[in-house]
């Protein structure tokens, strides 16, 4: 595991505001820093912000509506507002979006072929990689020939990671990879994650709400709550805070809670007033 | 801090219901409605009611049939035109067949024709979608514009195949043929404007309104939770046309007085009408007066600004006004592209949270 | 292991069947989604069915709700073998479900969202609805005033005339669920209605599916992967696995059932 | 007997007319695959590429009425000609800028949003177009000429009476059509079925998030898309407007693509092809043989009519990518 | 001020025909103006309207320009003369559309106020058979002769006069209907080619024409035995078809060329000092010239409503007067500066429509210009009389007019 804390920073979010539609306000003053070569885990509840987060990065925004319209984005030190998103991809900043996003005509195997848009290293090398994204998810291998509008929920999300290995990215933002997958393909991808991070140095920002697993693989992880960061910390440490435990865990001081008894009782996260 | 719904409560759900919850909207309303029918016909003239204003509203009428059809229910169509004729011939036959019936009861039997041929154009719907479905529509649009041109009957054996409105009157008021004064025309269609609006209005705000969304924005999921797709598309295509039908019976007895198919209700039409809506935004009743006042009046006031006030030779503003029109329209696409009525709501919701940014 | 629990789950008391579905088998061209499937729901239970991806789990829920016509097998409701049917018509039998990726009407506010689960339930005329008057009126007031109450129940007051499309996904799911609810389903079909979610809102989740089957005695088939649960929510677990049915039972009995561990769990899950 | 030789002939007709719709069908389709955008301009866009291709050819002042309007001057011709080729090239290139230039003012600002907004654009666009080349070239009618031959077949109209005793009419320009498009279908599919550009472009059609996602640049794959559109609009253009003078009316050929669009499917090439040659013959036998009997000019609404019969069967066209349907 | 409205058309479909019409038109007026300083010292304004041959654009140019006093109009569109008939009536206005518009408006105790002399359709029709009857020895007994029209009120204007006239000259008449704008007429021209008709005549406007004269050409059909009516003869429908076109027949009322002592006035008073509409570039075509001898009706009329009113300051009523008493004699052109230009036109209160008379010009294509090829005929007013009059009274009926006493 990496030491996040002398490595150098690669991707640095200093501050932002972002709207949608001119009106409402999302995101209220984010910063974070991803460090090269680490995993930093992006948690909270729904509609927290962390999708808008990771769009703001890789300047998926304006074609939602969206503005950053105050603070700074900087990949590597330099703005990213500056690039197009394609440009971003070149540069080596990938994102797999929330909700899939496969290209539904194309076949499983053209929409990762897609992934390697960007490359320039020649067919033999991007066939090797297809075949690596083969390994990872064997059973995207046997679906390659269909159109990937009519695979299962599950199917399309890996291929959507596969997509993303495709591009030999430098970061990969991950956008609740986990959602919709069986548990073992749970555990799988983020053994895949977990290598790709140390046997290629490849840095990741996850966006996760599955709190447990995420928190279990990544360095480092922010909380986001309603447009804020609420928390922030070594993935071990937030572990260990009693909240988080309470609330993004799920566990009492006996383990873990039943889903059947949280209709007894209901508490309220504190820094929510 | 003048417009805001702080402070508006709404104690039941009818007044939560309301077309016009915000008490500012409500008065702006019923001020446009009296100056609309009891100030506006005493001064308009000939200009204003036959350049500007009753087309204006007969197409009003129409775009909120399309809107019906293509904003609420999502299925687009580019048949308007071929509707529309089926209006105006319908009027001119009932006109011409039964003098002494009402003018009135043939439009609104001209826009029930309508809703029938339009049920028979929407079957397909029920296979063909998006925009295999507005070429589709084009089958009628050219399918009737070609039938009333070749059959006859439908222009009484005229012999150039033009038909021409007779004379008929309300309350004694001629409203067609060539004697109807300026301020009768303005009213007839002043008159089903507002009513048809309220209808459709009615309409979109209820169940049937829901079904058609719904089939809008997801057909299968619309379908899977109870939605019976064959009787709301149908129904749209039925309402849709029953308000473009009466927009052409208008259209051909009240504005034009005389008419030729190929030339008066073309494909043309039918492009136009569907500019108006998305212009004005798609699923807005708004939307269908914004844009059909802006298709109306933009090149009316390009025309008077570039020839009238600034002397150009008509053929060179004839070709500006075409770059103009254009220019604006990917401008508001690019403003916003739900049209003039999200763009009015976007500025309703600054104001009301003015003097804050959000 | 919570003891608790599984005492809760003794002293349930399960109905009749309500459906069953006998030698289901579907196929999409070369693929064979579900492989001669029979598994039954009995009254007021809550039924998981979970699997791998690509399992057949959500094509076996378009074969419930009439979406998918299996080539082979039967579908029994209320114990009568229903026959070809559209899926409209299957609403209006009282089976209403979400789905796996959100199906909501992006164009319409919460409410109108909601509104239409009720819409096979309204049946004023077409003039007293143009005119809005009478029927169409009163009806309206009286649905509105049912999804109000489902709206407080599910705790989603505060959004009523948000347009759905610019709603976070874990709220846009309770808004699905409140939809389906709105229809007073007798059997509610969830596809992954935790999916996306963080604890704190599973939990909220499971309040809702669970007062739902307790107030109203709604009957729940439901897909979720969150071992969690589906171990802690339901009454029986039917496992798919390509297509397959690999086991079926009380969650004791799935989860240590070996062919279930390999095939999906991946580890004995407490 | 004799029937029967005429309907061959007629329908030797129709595939040729089918080809000559086909043209205008394949710019269509071109930009649909790779934008989801239903291109109303496209026939506008034919029409502006043929007008630029005289306009050069034959040494015209770009905007002569405008400057003579507003400085007093008198121009109109430079005074030289432009060679053929030269001319098609620098057409092309000017339909390149206006691709560029479309991309720049027009879809960038609208990435994501619903197809009919991007069909409302377009429809802007054509508007737009339309009075710019008006204003450009001038509005008077205009002769093309790129040395293609025109009229009827001589060896065809003998070999054929020859075999049937009656000389079968297929028009030389017909048969250089059918050549051109031929070429150009093939060229498309290859591009569009086996490079990597082909296979981006098919994506940003499906989803333009995720496309950026990925790192395919939009703007870079819509210029080359509205690039290789318009030179098949140059093509088009050059085949109507030698059939039948450069004017407004060429633009309203983009009519009579539609329903070949629709037979063959908005996303297949070939489609554009198979379905321009069922319409071409579909409509010029139903003229024939059934038109004098109710009256005639039914060729507008029987391509239509055609199209949508067929479209009840498959609802996707001929060759058009299968309309997903799922929950 | 004296107001004549110009309705014209420079874009749209036909905007290259209407251009030509509507230079002609307004430099007619603008000689008036420059040389003479007006009619009877009152200058003409000619405000220009685009219309876009659409009928709304119609409508609204009238409503714009009827308030400003104009007295007359001439619309150059079949639909926007339907619309407008009814509308002129109400507000006394003059309407004014020599070889196109409504034919039966020829009845002048229907339709006061509508003039469309020199000639109508249905003289055209006529004198196009005539012209065969000629060629024929006077006999088209057995005869095939297809109609190819514009598919629309304008384009079917004549097919009730050929059914008439085909019946009593023994011809077979074949009807081919051609849908606007008319690019594309492969059929009607394979049947044409099967059938073998041995005249073509043809009713067409702006691309059709041009398609039709190609097909033609295409089909090897003799371009002698092809007729057009006057909307279909200009240069704009022959010059891209090139060396084939030659010999194609159309109908005329007027002449054609620049050959006529009025051109070296216009060269004087309009196109030198960059007077002329447009910049003069279609002087002397025949739509430039069609356009003209509008405008040169218009300004007669003019000038004998004055003489009646004995004040040059005229208005609609008197103008109707001026036209129904309006005799252009052959002498009168000549001092216009244009002898033999157009025939007699001399109306009365119950005929508006003048003698009907027109000629046959062919186009030479070396030579690139037109040629008179027969002099001013009289149609058959046997068979057109009793068709007027049928029509008209259909249309008083129908639109409640009591027709007046002449
Ligand atoms: N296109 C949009 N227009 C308007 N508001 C939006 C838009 N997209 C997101 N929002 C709003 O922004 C807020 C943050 O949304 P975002 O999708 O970033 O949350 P999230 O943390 O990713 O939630 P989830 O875990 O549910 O995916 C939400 O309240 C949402 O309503
Ligand atoms: N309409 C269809 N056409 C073709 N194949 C389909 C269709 N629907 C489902 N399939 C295939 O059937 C199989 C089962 O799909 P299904 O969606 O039921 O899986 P699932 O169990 O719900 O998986 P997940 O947990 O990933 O959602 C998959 O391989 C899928 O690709
Ligand atoms: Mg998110
Ligand atoms: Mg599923």
């Amino acid at each position: 595991m990496l030491d996040a804390e002398d490595g150098e920073t690669l991707l640095e979010v200093n501050n932002i505001e972002v709207i949608y539609n001119h009106v409402i306000l999302v995101l209220k003053g984010v910063s974070l820093s991803v460090p090269k070569g680490g995993i930093t885990a992006l948690l909270g509840g729904n509609g927290a912000g962390k999708t808008t987060t990771l769009k703001a990065i890789s300047n998926l925004l304006a074609s939602e509506r969206g503005e950053v319209t105050k603070g700074s984005i900087l990949y590597r030190g330099e703005p990213v507002a500056a690039r197009n998103p394609a440009a971003l991809v070149s540069r080596g900043v990938i994102q797999v979006m929330e909700g899939r996003h496969c290209f539904e005509h194309l076949t499983v195997e053209e929409n990762l072929l897609t992934g390697a848009y960007t490359r320039k290293d020649g067919g033999a090398a991007i066939r090797r990689d297809l075949e690596m994204v083969y390994d990872y998810f064997p059973r995207l291998r046997e679906r390659r020939k269909s159109q990937a509008g009519y695979t299962s929920g599950g199917e399309q999300q890996m291929t959507a990671m596969g997509r993303a290995l495709m591009s030999r990215p430098e970061t990969i933002l991950l956008d609740e990879p986990s959602m919709g997958l069986a548990p073992q393909l749970v555990e799988q991808i983020f053994q895949i994650v977990k290598a790709v991070n140390e046997g290629e140095g490849v840095t990741f920002l996850l966006a996760e709400q599955n709190t447990n697993v995420a928190l279990r693989y990544a360095h480092y992880g922010y909380i986001l709550e309603n447009g804020r960061i609420v928390m922030d910390g070594p993935a071990a440490a937030l572990r260990e805070n009693p909240d988080v435990k309470e609330f993004y865990l799920g566990m009492s001081d006996e383990g873990r809670k039943s889903f059947r008894n949280v209709r007894s009782y209901r508490r309220r996260k504190r820094w929510l007033a | 801090m003048l417009y805001r719904e702080a402070g508006d409560f709404k104690t039941s759900y009818r007044d939560d219901g309301q077309t016009f919850p915000i008490r500012l909207d409500r008065v702006a309303y019923y001020a446009v409605l009296i100056v609309a029918f009891l100030i506006v016909p005493f001064v308009i003239n000939d200009y204003w009611a036959n350049a500007v204003v009753v087309p204006f509203l007969i197409y009003a009428i129409a775009a909120l049939g399309l809107n019906i059809l293509t904003g609420y229910a999502g299925q687009v169509s580019l048949g308007t035109g071929g509707f529309m004729a089926v209006g105006a011939y319908a009027v001119y036959k009932l006109m011409t067949t039964f003098p002494e019936i009402n003018i009135i009861i043939h439009i609104l039997l001209a826009g029930g024709i309508t809703a029938i041929v339009g049920v028979l154009f929407g079957l397909p719907s029920l296979r063909i979608k998006g925009f295999y479905l507005a070429v589709a529509t084009l089958a009628a649009q050219f399918f009737l514009v070609w039938l009333f041109n070749k059959v006859p009957w439908f222009y009484n054996y005229s012999a150039s195949g033009q038909i021409t409105a007779p004379t008929r009157t309300v309350f004694g008021l001629a409203v067609t043929g060539p004697s109807t004064s300026a301020a009768a025309k303005y009213l007839i269609c002043l008159l089903f404007v507002f009513i048809l609006a309220w209808v459709a209005r009615n309409l979109t705000r209820g169940t049937l309104g829901r079904k058609w969304m719904a089939i809008r924005d997801m057909d299968i999921a619309a379908e899977i939770i109870g939605v019976n797709p064959l009787s709301a598309k149908l129904s749209a295509f039925a309402v849709s046309s029953f308000f473009v039908g009466v927009s052409g019976a208008l259209l051909f007895s009240v504005y034009l007085g005389a008419a030729e198919v190929g030339e008066a209700f073309g494909i043309n039409k039918s492009f136009l009408v569907l500019f108006m809506i998305i212009i004005g935004g798609l699923g807005s009743i708004f939307g269908s007066f914004a844009g059909a006042a802006f298709m109306v009046l933009m090149p009316v006031v390009l025309k008077n600004l570039l020839v009238g006030q600034f002397g150009w030779a008509t053929d060179l503003a004839a070709h500006f006004e075409l770059m103009i029109v254009g220019a604006l329209i990917v401008f508001f696409l690019i403003a916003e592209p739900h049209g003039l009525a999200r763009l009015w709501a976007l500025t309703k919701e600054k104001l009301r949270l003015w003097p804050f940014p959000h | 292991m919570n003891t608790q629990t599984d005492i809760a789950i003794a002293d349930r008391q399960l109905g009749g069947t309500l459906m069953e579905l006998r030698n289901i088998t579907l196929r999409f061209g070369g693929v064979e989604a579900i492989k001669n499937i029979s598994f039954d729901i009995r009254e007021g239970e809550i039924r998981a069915i979970i699997g791998p991806n690509g399992a057949g789990k959500s094509s076996m829920l378009n074969v419930i709700s009439g979406f998918y016509v299996p080539q082979e097998g039967e579908v029994w409701f209320r114990g009568e073998r229903r026959g070809p049917v559209k899926p409209y018509e299957v609403a209006r039998l009282g089976i209403a479900r979400t789905f796996q990726n959100i199906a909501l009407f992006d164009g319409m506010s919460v409410l109108d969202n909601i509104m239409t689960g009720r819409l096979h339930r309204m049946k004023a005329g077409f003039l007293s609805q143009a005119l809005w008057w009478g029927p169409a009126e009163r009806e309206e007031i009286e649905n509105r005033a049912q999804v109000e109450r489902i709206i407080d129940f599910l705790e989603i007051q505060n959004i009523r005339k948000t347009p759905v499309g610019r709603l976070p996904y874990g709220l846009k799911k309770r808004v699905e669920l409140a939809r389906a609810l709105a229809a007073e389903p007798q059997l509610l079909l969830l596809d992954e209605p935790m999916a996306g979610m963080n604890v704190e809102e599973k939990e909220d989740m499971s309040r809702f599916v669970l007062d739902v089957n307790d107030e109203f005695g709604t009957t729940i088939a439901l897909i979720e992967h969150d071992m969690g649960v589906v171990m802690d929510l339901s009454d029986r677990v039917v496992v798919m696995d390509y297509g397959r049915k690999i086991g079926d039972g009380s969650p004791d009995e799935v989860r240590n059932n070996q062919e279930v561990i390999d095939a999906y769990l991946g580890v004995a899950h407490d | 007997m004799d029937q029967l030789v005429f309907a061959a002939e007629v329908f030797m007709n129709g595939l040729m007319t089918g080809v000559m719709y086909a043209l205008v069908a394949l710019g269509f389709v071109l930009i649909f695959k790779a934008s989801g955008v239903f291109n109303y301009a496209q026939g506008v866009l034919a029409l502006f590429a043929a007008l630029t291709l005289v306009g050069i050819q034959q040494g015209q002042v770009p905007f002569a009425h405008l400057i003579n309007s507003i400085f007093g001057t008198h121009l109109e011709y430079f005074g030289w000609t432009v060679p053929v080729v030269l001319a098609i090239l620098l057409a092309g290139a000017v339909m390149v800028l206006l691709a560029f230039l479309v991309e720049k003012l027009v879809l960038q600002h609208l990435v994501g949003q619903e197809p009919i907004i991007l069909f409302m654009a377009t429809i802007g666009l054509a508007y737009f177009l339309e009075g710019l080349g008006d204003v450009m070239w001038g509005a008077d009618i205009k002769n093309l000429d790129v040395g293609l031959p025109q009229g009827i077949s001589e060896s065809i109209e003998s070999v054929s009476a020859n075999w049937f005793g009656y000389g079968f009419f297929i028009d030389r320009l017909d048969i250089w059509a059918a050549i051109i498009a031929a070429l150009l279908v093939t060229a498309l599919v290859a591009f569009a079925q086996y490079t990597k550009q082909g296979r981006a472009m098919r994506a940003v059609a499906d989803d333009h998030q995720a496309a950026l996602s990925v790192g395919i640049s939009l703007r870079f794959i819509w210029v080359m898309v509205w690039s290789i559109a318009g030179f098949v609009a140059l093509v088009a253009g050059i085949m109507w407007g030698t059939k039948s003078g450069v004017q407004f009316s060429l633009s309203l050929i983009a009519l009579k693509a539609l329903p070949v669009l629709m037979l063959g499917g908005f996303t297949s090439i070939p489609g554009a092809i198979a379905g321009g040659l069922i319409i071409g013959v579909g409509e010029k036998m139903f003229e024939f043989f059934i038109g004098p009997m109710i009256g005639g000019a039914t060729e507008n609404w029987f391509a239509y009519v055609l199209a949508l019969l067929f479209l009840v069967f498959r609802p996707q066209g001929l060759f058009g990518e299968r309309i997903i349907e799922r929950v | 001020d004296l107001v004549v409205p110009n309705l014209s058309y420079r874009t749209g479909a036909y905007g290259a025909n209407g251009t030509q019409y509507a230079d002609g038109f307004n430099d007619y007026f603008t000689l008036l103006n420059e040389r003479d300083g007006g009619i009877g010292g009152e200058k003409i304004q000619v405000p220009e309207c685009e219309t876009a041959y659409n009928t709304e654009k119609g409508v609204e140019c009238y409503e714009a320009t009827k308030d400003s006093g104009a007295l007359v109009y001439n619309p150059l569109s079949t639909g926007i003369t339907y619309q407008l008939i009814p509308k002129v009536s109400v507000d006394k206005k003059v309407l004014y559309t020599p070889g196109y518009g409504r034919t039966s408006a020829k009845n002048g105790t229907v339709f006061e106020w509508i003039f469309n002399a020199p000639a109508n359709y249905w003289d055209g029709a006529s004198v196009a058979i005539k012209y065969l009857l000629d060629e024929n020895g006077g006999d088209l007994n057995g005869k095939k002769i297809a109609l190819v029209y514009h598919n629309s009120a304008y384009g079917k204007e004549p097919i009730r006069t050929l059914q008439v006239l085909a019946e009593k000259h023994g011809f077979t008449l074949t009807q081919l209907p051609v849908d606007a704008p008319g690019q594309e007429q492969k059929s009607q021209w394979l049947q044409i080619r099967r059938d073998r008709p041995d005249y073509v005549i043809m009713w067409g406007w702006g691309v059709m024409n041009q398609a039709a004269i190609q097909e033609a050409a295409n089909i090897r059909f003799p371009m002698e035995n092809f007729i057009g009516i006057w909307w279909s003869g200009s240069e704009v429908d022959v010059k891209p078809v090139g060396a084939q076109a030659n010999g194609y027949k159309a109908l005329t009322f007027h002449g054609v060329g620049t050959d006529y002592p009025v051109y070296d006035d216009l060269q004087e008073y309009v196109i030198e000092p960059g007077k002329a509409s447009q910049g003069g570039e279609h002087v002397g075509s025949v739509l430039y010239s069609r356009g003209m001898y509008a405008a040169l009706v218009i300004s007669e009329a003019i000038r004998k409503a004055q003489e009646l009113a004995g004040t040059p300051e005229i208005d609609p009523e008197q103008l109707r007067d001026g036209f129904e008493q309006l005799d252009i004699t052959p002498e009168r052109l000549t001092e216009l500066g244009l002898p033999d230009f157009g025939p007699e036109i001399k109306m009365t209160c119950d005929n508006h429509g003048g003698s009907g008379m027109s000629r046959m010009q062919q186009w030479d294509a070396k030579a690139g210009k037109w040629n008179l090829i027969t002099e001013f005929t009289e149609p058959d007013q046997d068979v057109l009389k009793p068709l007027i009059t049928e029509d008209s009274e259909a249309y008083a009926k129908e639109a409640g007019v009591t027709p007046r006493d002449c």
